[in-house]
This record gives C-alpha cells, structure tokens and sequence, in this order.
C-alpha cells in the first residue's frame, strides 16, 4: 500500500471525507474498519479536555505503530488522526481508519494499532470540570502502563 | 549542550517546558541524569519524586533508564501517556 | 440504550449522518467502531454485485443478532445498515457501527457481529462481471458454513 | 395451505419465487417436505439434490431438518447466506 496517512493537529477531523480518501486509492477494498476516540461528558462533570502532546515525536511514534501494524497485516489504507488541544464532550479526538480486502486483517489492525497508540503515543490528558476547576492530569491505567513495560522492559 | 524538554505534569512541577545544559561527562545513563536533576531544586526533586514513573525519549524515541546518553540532542521526560 | 438502528435497503447511506445519530444520543460514548463493507472489483473483473435478500426475515434475522450482541456488550448505540439490489465495485454493501463508553465493547461488538451476520441474516450475492457474463453466485466459505452450522447444529 | 418461498439459487432452479401448496398431514418435518418437493418434478430434484446444504426458515426463522413444520404458515429454502 501507499504510506499511511499520519495527521496530528488541533482541528476536527472529516469522516466521510477521509473514508472517501482510503476507499477512493483502490478498488479492490472490502472493508474499511474505522475508530473514532471521542470526548465524554463524565457524567455531566467534565467541561473538556486539554490535550498535551509532543511535536514531532507524536508523528515519529504513530509512524513506529503505523510501520509495526503495516507489517503485522496485509492492508490497502491506514490513516491516524490525532487532535490535541481544548475538545469538548462528544467531540473526536482520534481516527484510525484501516482498510483491507477482507475483514479480519482491518479489524486487527485497527485494535491493535488503537492499543498501541494509547500507550507509547506521546499524548496526555488533562481534565477541566464543569465547576471550572481543573482535576488534573489522566492517570495511565495499570494495564496500559505494563503493556508499555512490557513493549519497552524498563 | 544538550536540550532537555517537559510535558504534561513533570513540566509542570519544573515549572518550565524546556532548557539547554552542559551535562558533566559523568553523567552517562539516563538514571544518572535524573539522579543529577533531582539536585538541581524543589522542583525538579518534586518532579522527578517518583523516578520509576518518568518516561523517557532521546531524540524523539522511547528509551529505557539504563539507556546512554551519549549522542543526545533532545532529551525528554514526561508522565506515562494517556492519549487515544 | 435505545433500540438498535435496524435498516435494510437499496439506497445508499451515508456515514457521517449515521456518525452524528449515534453519537448524537449520548454524551458519554468515547468510543464508536465502523465497519464498512465495500464491494470490491476482483482486479477488474466484477461490473456489479447483485444482492437478492428474504424481506421481513432479513430484518428480523439482524434484530436477532443485535439482540444477542446487545446480551453480551454494553453498547450506547448500534447501527446495522445492509443494502440490496445492484452495487457496483467501491460501493458500500453493509455498515455495523458500535458506541461504547471503552473501546473493546465497540470493537469486540462489531466484529462479533459481522461474523454472524454473515452466516445467518438471508442474503445472498450473484456476480456480473465486465465481460458481460454472470459468474452467477458467490459460493459461501466453508468457514462461514461451520459457523452457522455450529450456531443451529444441522 | 402453506406459502413456500425460494431464494438464490434454489428459486432460480426451481423456476418461481413462491407458491402456495396443500400439504399432506403425513408430512411432518422439514426433512419430509424436502423429501416430498424432490417428486414434485426435475426442476426441484435440481434445486434440492444436494440437500443437506439447503437452509430452511420457518415462519422467518432458521430451523433445522428434524423441525416440526405444524404450525408454519410461510416455509423458506435457500442457499447457505453470503450476505455481510
């Protein structure tokens, strides 16, 4: 396949727009597998979140994950979208989108490459409440902090 | 001269996202540069207070604590991640 | 959650709206998996897939699956859209779209739920091909017929 | 009186979509109804001679061949689904 398409940046990001994209370089995809990471609302109490991330080394990761999934599966599209910056509930603020001839290989790979990324994508979450007070930082879940010790045996 | 940079909290406790030091040549590892920055104030003891956590990147990739240093121009510490 | 989105038809959908409805319900999902079937062009060989379906049953048969998918995850939504009629290469056939509050609910769901629905809901595919020929129908995978045969023991 | 409906391939050979049928009481399963249309002339010998790969629904629902057909008001046979 062509490179994957590998976007980090404040803006909201078009569906439609980049399944057009992947489908539109081949003719012989039968399946798109697509994720879409969105903002919660925590029940009502969060107003939005604060995304932190590290220029250039966001990209050169995602492009690792990408480069790691695109050997694991035989794909015909990969696109990672990544926003940081202020997002509000029921906002996105991430897009993997896989495609492939048949289905098994777009499901994988968007799971796996969804797992990854969580834990070695350089990206932190902060989270501002509806009371106008900041509770702080995301805390990486236990399972997400082994699986990076697993990848890395710090 | 070596350029260290921050994020998310460890920036935070620092108070600053960035700084250029001399590192001594006796700092070859990346634990022996958190143990040197831990000496440098409050701060950065406050920061780096729970050393097992500090993810580390030289030069934009993922590196483990017993890594060298040598070589480094852009050397960064973070909490763990929590993006996707 | 609500009932799920339950629509068989020959016309096109459209992802972007299907995105809005679902997500549109609920401001706690963080989490919605798309698969889109796509009807590939065999290298250039297939002018248009003819899809024949069971009216009634095939609607019912997908409210039976997304039944038991319901059973198992905790989705806050789900959109099941299969078409019928003619459709030609890089035209949608099915989209199965899964909201959760975490990610493995969405993606274990929707994957779940085309590979039963590919064994069970009254569909059934007839290739044209450039040539003017009909290969006539597509034979079900060996597979797909275990897995059916294992779900109603025949 | 019991509606039969065929789809796919067993309705392209055995030449019709529906029909409506008598079906003697001696015809009790859906194995027997597949036994009985068999006679019914070559067209459905064709359509059925493989006949542990025709899927059957009764009343829009999969039943297997030893199902009871009392009670069936539409009977359908079809190929394995490649739907999805």
């Amino acid at each position: 396949m062509a490179q994957p398409r590998i976007v980090v940046q404040h803006d909201d990001f078009d569906i439609a727009a980049e399944m057009s994209r992947i489908s539109g370089q081949n003719r012989n995809i039968g399946a798109v597998v697509t994720f879409s990471g969105l903002c919660r609302d925590e029940a009502g109490t969060l107003a939005a979140l604060e995304i932190e991330h590290y220029p250039g080394m966001a990209e050169a990761e995602i492009g690792r994950v990408a480069a790691e999934v695109l050997g694991r599966w035989t794909l015909t599209g990969l696109t990672i979208i990544h926003r940081f910056g202020l997002i509000k509930p029921g906002e996105n603020i991430v897009l993997v989108m896989a495609a492939s001839v048949h289905r098994e290989a777009a499901f994988n790979a968007a799971s796996f490459l969804m797992d990854y990324l969580k834990n070695t994508a350089p990206f932190w979450k902060k989270e501002h409440l509806t009371t106008g007070e900041e509770r702080g930082w995301v805390e990486a879940k236990t399972k997400d902090q082994e699986a990076f010790k697993r990848l890395h045996s710090l | 001269m070596t350029k260290l940079v921050y994020f998310a909290w460890v920036r935070e406790r620092i108070g600053k996202g960035e700084e250029v030091i001399e590192l001594d040549p006796a700092i070859v590892t990346v634990g022996d540069l958190l143990a040197h920055l831990k000496t440098r104030g409050e701060e950065y003891a406050a920061a780096l207070e729970y050393e097992n956590v500090i993810r580390v990147a030289i030069n934009q990739e993922h590196v483990e604590h017993d890594a060298p240093i040598k070589g480094a121009t852009e050397i960064a510490l973070f909490p763990p991640m929590t993006g996707g």
